[in-house]
């Protein structure tokens, strides 16, 4: 079933790169429109990013049986700069400068984002991001269809801290070692102080990626937990480390009730790979759940389920972000009738659009998404149980208030 | 080879070498043609885009660095797992230099400070930046750390007799340890995310046609003098020491020499032309990052010397050149696919040609 | 009397809130209790706030048919349609008729119900006919610091007759009395808890102290007392974290102590190898959906079929090439080096990149406490007796067999062996199948307590390289000594140090061993070693 | 200055329990050519890497002239001007005759001497008369690689003259020789003990007795018997040894 998935899509970059003329309704007129796709394809980052790419394949597909983007067909151009970050600035190089795409859908990791900025910067290309991230950027060249800090991670805190939360007066704060992570948790710090926590009752910690062995942490959370006030695991654990240490909470006994974990990492895709039944009430904040109703949720799921030829695949946040970033560059584009960078940019300010999560997204002139913030408790079938919404889509402040050095910001 | 070789004999080799002295002379050339064909209006057929000179100028400092794993491994025996540490310990020297030029350019507009100390909540420079806002400074950091680690692994390594496959897992060992340590975001080198969005390199803004012109030369000469280097040095009689070492180390010993140095003296030097090589590879792909450390890194920069054919010099660099090309070819053109067919080369290659593409044009010449 | 612990200021409003509710609740509980199993039901059906308010009155009620509805809830198998709350055998709770189940919808409940439902679960189940059940009452009971539970309690220990069943119940009992009114219970509350040995108990007094003030004396007494006692525990635990992760090591690095220590090949895909055998373990777990009752089997099933394919696979390599690279090793590590690319992409597309998930049968999950109070957790426990059992198998393999006698000899004098009839190539082999299958076994115990993912293999190759080079190449012992003080000495170095400088710090040490002694501990001497 | 001797008094080579030397004494004159003979496994190898550093013995003293040998590795061991011919001929199959002859010549031995060395007429001169010598001068271009047993054997021979030292331990140099190479190989090496001390170890007793010199006898890691070719072929406890009980 996945096999047949991965051979289209190498076809797809075959004929991308080789420029074959695809077997489709006629269009209109004039060259197609091509879209890169920048996202591992092998490496430490494939286990996340191929999701997005099949996305990406998926959205173009579906956009040329609409007839294309104001009449003209559009192209997919994939290439795979294999979780390699240099790679990735030579990608981006030979997407815009060689082949020349008009918009490429890409990037996971802050440091592949970082990688590939100036080479936008400076040919002028543009991207959408699609993974919430720690925010402190802005870039003329990019839109960020994620969340920045204060669309997750604060208002996941502040449900830790209410009643329905459990009322956490402790918090660990456990991350891998990466500059996501560390800029959360400094705005968590700094947010958790300004309502009266004391840093005695915060605890940090840091692990290399693909940390296994998760043992002695669990126990000095427990440990930490062991001081007679309600205690939380905050969790911006990255990628593949997950699965190690959700199976040691679970070993380890800690359930939801005693000490609830929430993560910001942690979607449908990573449960995937766990029995989630140990698992059941911890929690991830996201602006987007697989189990959220309503028509355009259900509509996006069946476009996936469709294209991926699976009910088994699920959807996730950044897949949803992916989506709503190419349904509103489209809108943009035709709204600017051109692809010209500089006029789609423009186009794009105030784009609205229904996302699959249900809310009115609207794309500020930060470059960031207005999104819902959303609280899911892990189930035992992998999915999230909503305990938690917020009413309406919060605008993005990509530029934290909590960060003190935002003030001698530049511009 | 030297004139102290006795002359009877060899007349066979000749031609096939002077036809490669020449091709790899045209090579040169033809390089250097590169980014004034960059200059060529857009629709002139011998346009060369720039990401063709950025990328071109990438496989530069790769056969920089391959010809330096060529000659520890080809000629010394020495065979490290570990070159990538070094080239990145260049990359890391350079880049240091890069950040400390943004100046108050950087988002927070802090006068000293890079924008990740900035909002990691450093007060000053850590004292290991002092320095590195000098260009000379920060080159000779990028060959004195590099050698310097060199010198103490190998030092320590050699004086123990740490050989073959124990050598090289030693310094697999050394990269890996040096990777986590770099992902440290407490180690003041910007931890996973690196050093990114240089601005200028000696005054000139580093994303225009001319700087990277102007790189892209610098590269070619530190990889032309490195080959004239490597050359001379396996053409003296300290070449021919290096290759019974290589051969029968410690027949050698009892001829009096002390292995011992003469390993350190070909892998500090090795370390160093890597370190250099680092460091004008992270201007050129603007980005330096512990990934840069991995271990796989390593170890493919030692398969495209195998590929090339080691011992050669000239394969080290044919390798990295068609090895990097291949590569950026299929990443583009079989997305899912290159692993295989990238794999099933390395294998194909150490199975079949063990003397790599080189030892294939040779028995062809002859 | 409050219905839950107040331990904090902020609970404490809310208690204090909805306490005069309460209160006419309890009193009128005697009087009409099926009325308040009826009355409290259809807030089930309610949001969070209501479902733990009707929770808690049914668990309160004790009447018998709340049992089943809470456990449905506890199980997410309980539905509701409208107000009308339907058991998972489709009758109505209130009622017991069928119920219209058409466009009933599964009963959704957040920690906080979830925490409720556990001290009213509990309480109900105090008098479960299963002793586990009963233990785990007693614990659910521990951590729902309700005053209420006293009687219940107490009524249950003087029934009791599982000594550790009993204990629990005392433990809880005193968390119990910890909230209770009366200063003198609460004392004694203090006192059984204060010889404990455990975390929570620690977390119990410590919340009391911040609501007691004047028994602050007495329990920081009792903290000091469980405090000198959990520095033994944690000591202990810290060893078997050490020991754990020392296992992990072993075995991965057990196939590479036969293919590398004893044949010399260096094997880059050894981590490829594990990979196969993780992605064998996910195979046959769903090749075993089908039966049910071999599922939970799956696990000991994929051992043998995980030595089968990695080790075919590794015969195949051998075969196919790693023999004509006998006596250069660095060209044979250049080539797996290859290979190792070539199996991850092949996986990858044949598996997809994702996780992959594997199962823990309930054997392996949980904890297993032992005296004094020390934890530890049972899939680690099996991974060491799995490492254990592994490495006396390879033993007893090579030492005890005619394929051990001949791979022996083959390894010491290949032309000698040869001339006595021993075929070398088939015996070159076997080992190589041998060890690679030992890889796949690996795979086995990581598909545990890793991600099975096509990168599963990168992750060990220079850790599982490290422990047989420090060990000392061509020594198992020396492996299974290696493995196990590098897991140790990890976990030493953690605490005070962090992960990542603590593994820095391991590899250091372990390049500076080497250099002491380039052998490894265990070394081979004499003639032989200077060959 | 008189050449140095050398002198071994005691020296014990102990392998996990295994003694490979007992308490073995020797002296050897300035100027003396010795042989060593001995069953296999009598320690004779063991000697000679004791001698040239290549093994620590577990006690004992062992000196060249006023130098301890047991503080020293093989490099300076070697430049001492102790030589040593290996019972395999080793060399270095990539280089030609000539080079490997020119890597042997006495010469400054350190990285940057050898990166800065420059082949005057005098070596040259040197290199051809001992490739004269040992028969090898058509070949001097040639890799060594390509050379039969018996050149390898000459070519180790000759490089161990170009080292010029004081002290020559060859082993085992005539196997796969011809009888006629064998004569050459035993007149060369009396030709060469008048200036300089020799130590062969060898099994071919004829050759021995070409050699013309004192013999010592090691069993068992100890020094059995001493003397000329005659006296120590009658010593009833050498022919026990070799004959067996």
């Amino acid at each position: 079933m996945n096999s047949n998935i991965t051979r289209r899509a190498a076809l797809a970059g075959l004929g991308g790169a080789l420029a074959l003329p695809a077997i489709r309704p006629a269009f209109a007129q004039g060259a197609p429109i091509k879209v890169g796709v920048l996202h591992s394809l092998s490496g430490t980052m494939a286990i996340s990013e191929t999701a997005l790419r099949d996305t990406v394949l998926m959205m173009v597909e579906d956009q040329n049986k609409k007839g294309g983007v104001m009449g003209r067909r559009l192209e997919a151009v994939v290439v795979d700069p294999a979780s390699n970050w240099p790679l990735f600035a030579e990608k981006a190089r030979e997407l815009l400068a060689v082949s020349k795409c008009d918009v490429v859908f890409g990037c996971w990791t802050s440091v592949s984002r970082k990688s590939v900025l100036p080479v936008f910067e400076e040919l002028n290309g543009l991207l959408f991001y699609p993974v919430q991230y720690e925010g402190e950027e802005q870039s003329k060249n990019v839109f960020y269809t994620g969340a920045a800090p204060n669309q997750q991670a604060i208002p996941a805190v502040e449900y830790l801290m209410g009643k329905d939360g459990g009322e956490a007066k402790r918090i660990a704060l456990l991350g891998t070692d990466y500059v996501y992570p560390r800029t959360t948790n400094r705005i968590l710090r700094a947010y958790l102080n300004s309502k009266g926590i004391a840093d005695a009752d915060i605890m940090e910690e840091y692990t290399p990626f693909g940390h296994s062995d998760w043992q002695g942490i669990v126990s000095r959370v427990k440990r930490f937990a062991g001081e007679g006030k309600k205690t939380a695991i905050v969790s911006t654990i990255n990628g593949d480390a997950n699965v190690p240490f959700y199976r040691e909470l679970g070993n380890q006994g800690i359930k939801a009730e005693d000490i609830p974990c929430v993560a910001f990492s942690v979607g449908e895709e990573e449960l995937a790979g766990i029995d989630t039944k140990p698992l059941v009430g911890h929690l991830a904040a996201w602006n987007y759940f697989m189990s959220v109703e309503g028509a355009p949720n259900t509509a996006f799921k069946k476009m996936w389920a469709d294209y991926i030829k699976s009910d088994k695949r699920v959807t996730n946040d950044p897949m949803e972000a992916t989506y709503t970033g190419f349904r509103m560059w489209v809108q943009a584009v035709e709204k600017a009738k051109s692809t010209g960078v500089d006029a789609v940019r423009e186009a794009m300010y105030g784009q609205k659009i229904m996302a699959p999560c249900g809310y009115e997204e609207v794309m500020g002139t930060n470059h960031h998404l207005s999104k819902p913030v959303m609280i899911g408790e892990v189930m035992e079938n992998g999915q999230f149980n909503i305990v938690y919404k917020t009413p309406n889509a919060i605008p993005a402040e990509n530029w934290s208030p909590f960060i003190p050095e935002n003030k001698n910001r530049r511009g | 080879m030297s004139a102290t070789t006795a002359p009877a004999g060899t007349t066979r080799g000749i031609p096939a070498r002077q036809i490669l002295r020449g091709a790899i002379l045209i090579a040169i050339l033809l390089l250097a043609l590169l980014p004034l064909l960059n200059h060529l209006p857009a629709d002139s057929a011998f346009r060369v885009s720039d990401f063709t000179v950025a990328v071109t100028g990438k496989w530069i400092c790769y056969a920089v660095l391959a010809l330096a794993i060529d000659l520890a491994w080809g000629y010394a025996g020495i065979l490290s797992l570990g070159h990538g540490a070094f080239f990145a310990l260049g990359g890391y020297a350079m880049g240091m230099h890069l950040m400390r030029l943004i100046g108050p350019r950087g988002v927070y507009g802090h006068p000293v400070l890079p924008d990740f100390m900035v909002f990691l909540g450093y007060r000053e420079l850590p004292w290991y930046w002092l320095g590195f806002d000098h260009f000379p400074y920060a080159i000779l950091m990028a060959m004195v750390v590099p050698g310097l680690l060199a010198f103490v692994v190998g030092y320590l390594s050699f004086r123990s007799r740490i050989t073959g496959v124990y050598f090289s897992i030693i310094t697999q060992a050394m990269t890996y340890a040096l990777m986590l340590a770099f992902f440290r975001n407490d180690m003041g080198f910007g931890g996973n995310n690196g050093f990114t969005d240089f601005k200028q390199l000696l005054g000139v803004p580093l994303n225009t046609q001319g700087a990277r012109a102007g790189l892209f030369y610098a590269a070619l000469a530190l990889l032309a003098g490195s080959l004239v280097l490597c050359r001379h040095i396996v053409g003296t009689k300290l070449g021919r020491v290096l290759v019974a070492v290589r051969d029968a180390e410690s027949r050698v010993r009892f001829l009096g020499y002390s292995v011992t140095a003469f390993k350190l003296t070909v892998f500090v030097l090795s370390a160093v032309l890597a370190g250099l090589a680092g460091a004008l590879y992270v201007p050129l792909v603007g980005i330096i990052n512990p990934g840069e450390f991995a271990p796989g890194n390593s170890i493919e920069a030692v398969i495209w010397v195998a590929v090339g054919g080691r011992g050669t010099l000239i394969g080290a660099l044919l390798g990295a050149f068609s090895v990097n090309a291949l590569k950026t070819w299929l990443t583009s053109v079989a997305p899912d696919l290159w692993l295989f067919v990238l794999g099933g080369l390395f294998v194909a290659v150490t199975v079949f040609l063990p003397r790599g593409l080189i030892g294939l044009f040779r028995s062809a010449a002859k | 009397m409050e219905k839950r612990a107040a331990g904090q200021p902020a609970a404490r409003t809310i208690m204090t809130r909805i306490l005069p509710l309460l209160l006419v609740l309890l009193f009128a509980l005697p009087a009409a209790a099926q009325d308040a199993f009826l009355d409290a039901l259809p807030g089930l059906a309610g949001g969070f706030g209501t479902q733990a308010e009707a929770v808690e009155r049914l668990g309160a009620g004790g009447d018998a048919r709340a049992l089943p509805v809470l456990r449905a809830l506890s199980d997410s198998t309980l539905r509701k349609n409208g107000s009308t709350v339907i058991l998972p055998d489709g009758t109505d709770a209130a009622t017991g008729r069928p119920a219209d189940t058409a466009g009933a919808e599964t009963v959704r409940i957040n920690n906080r119900v979830r925490s409720a439902l556990r001290g009213a679960l509990g309480r109900l189940q105090l008098v479960s006919a299963h002793a586990d059940e009963r233990y785990a009452a007693a614990d659910s009971v521990f951590r729902s610091r309700s005053a209420d539970n006293v009687a219940p309690l107490e009524a249950a220990i003087a029934r009791e007759s599982v000594p550790r069943v009993k204990e629990r119940q005392q433990l809880a009992l005193a968390a119990s009395r910890l909230v209770a009114a009366d200063a003198a219970v609460k004392r004694q509350g203090i006192a059984t808890l204060g010889e404990a040995s455990s975390e929570d108990a620690r977390a119990l007094l410590l919340e009391a102290r911040a609501a007691n003030p004047d028994m602050t004396a007495e329990i920081d007494r009792a903290v000091a007392s469980i405090d000198s006692r959990l520095t033994f525990k944690r000591a202990a635990e810290t060893l078997f974290q050490g020991l754990s992760l020392g296992s992990v090591l072993l075995l991965a690095a057990l196939g590479l102590a036969i293919t590398f220590g004893v044949m010399g090949v260096i094997n880059m895909a050894h981590g490829e190898f594990v990979m196969l055998g993780a992605y064998t373990t996910f195979v046959v777990q769903e090749a075993c959906r089908g039966i049910p009752w071999l599922l939970p089997w799956s696990l000991p099933l994929s051992v043998p079929a995980a030595f089968l394919v990695a080790g075919l696979a590794g015969t195949a390599l051998e075969r196919g090439l790693i023999r004509h690279l006998y006596g250069r090793p660095l060209e044979t590590l250049l080539m797996t080096f290859g290979v190792g690319m070539i199996l991850q992409q092949a996986v990858r597309l044949a598996f997809g990149a994702q996780n992959r998930e594997v199962l823990s049968p309930a054997w392996m999950q949980g904890i297993l406490s032992l005296p004094g109070g020390i934890n530890i957790t049972q899939n680690r426990l099996w991974v060491i007796v799995f490492s254990l059992l592994v490495l006396g198998l390879t033993l007893a393999a090579i030492r005890l067999t005619r394929f051990g006698l001949e791979m022996r000899a083959v390894v010491q004098n290949r032309r000698t062996a040869a001339t006595m009839g021993i075929r070398t190539g088939r015996v070159d082999a076997l080992t190589f199948a041998f060890g690679s299958g030992l890889a796949g076994m690996a795979g086995v115990a990581l598909s545990q307590i890793d991600n099975v993912s096509p990168n599963l293999g990168t992750g060990y190759i220079i850790d599982s390289f490290m422990v047989v080079v420090f060990g000392g190449v061509g020594s198992l012992i020396g492996t299974l000594v290696g493995a196990m003080g590098l897991g140790v000495l990890n976990k030493v170095i953690e605490p005070w140090a962090g992960a990542v400088l603590a593994k820095v710090a391991v590899l250091v040490i372990i390049m500076l061993f080497i250099q002491r002694r380039p052998r490894g501990l265990f070394a081979l001497k004499g003639r032989a070693a200077e060959a | 200055m008189s050449k140095p001797g050398l002198y071994m008094d005691g020296v014990s080579v102990v392998f996990d329990g295994f003694r490979a030397l007992n308490n073995l004494s020797l002296i050897v004159d300035p100027g003396e050519l010795r042989a060593i003979i001995g069953p296999n496994g009598a320690g004779k190898t063991t000697m000679m890497d004791v001698i040239t550093g290549k093994t620590r013995p577990t006690a004992g003293t062992v000196r060249f002239g006023d130098a301890d040998l047991t503080r020293m590795d093989e490099a300076r061991i070697a430049n001492l001007g102790i030589g040593r011919k290996f019972q395999k001929p080793t060399v270095f199959d990539a280089l030609t005759v000539f080079e490997n002859l020119e890597l042997a010549l006495k010469a400054p031995r350190d990285p940057w001497s050898c990166l800065r060395w420059a082949l005057g007429g005098e070596a040259r001169k040197r290199i051809e008369t001992v490739m004269e010598e040992i028969g090898l001068s058509a070949r001097a271009g040639d890799p060594a690689a390509i050379l039969s047993h018996g050149q390898r054997q000459w070519l180790e021979i000759g490089m161990l003259l170009m080292q010029d030292p004081d002290l020559l331990l060859v082993d085992e140099p005539v196997a796969g020789m011809t009888d006629q190479e064998t004569e050459h190989t035993a007149a060369l090496l009396r030709r060469i003990a008048g200036t300089r001390s020799v130590v062969v170890v060898e099994h071919d007793l004829e050759f021995v007795r070409a050699l013309n010199s004192r013999v010592t006898v090691l069993h068992e890691g100890t020094l059995l018997s001493e003397g000329s070719i005659d006296t120590v072929q009658n010593d009833p406890r050498v022919i026990e040894v070799y004959l067996g009980r």
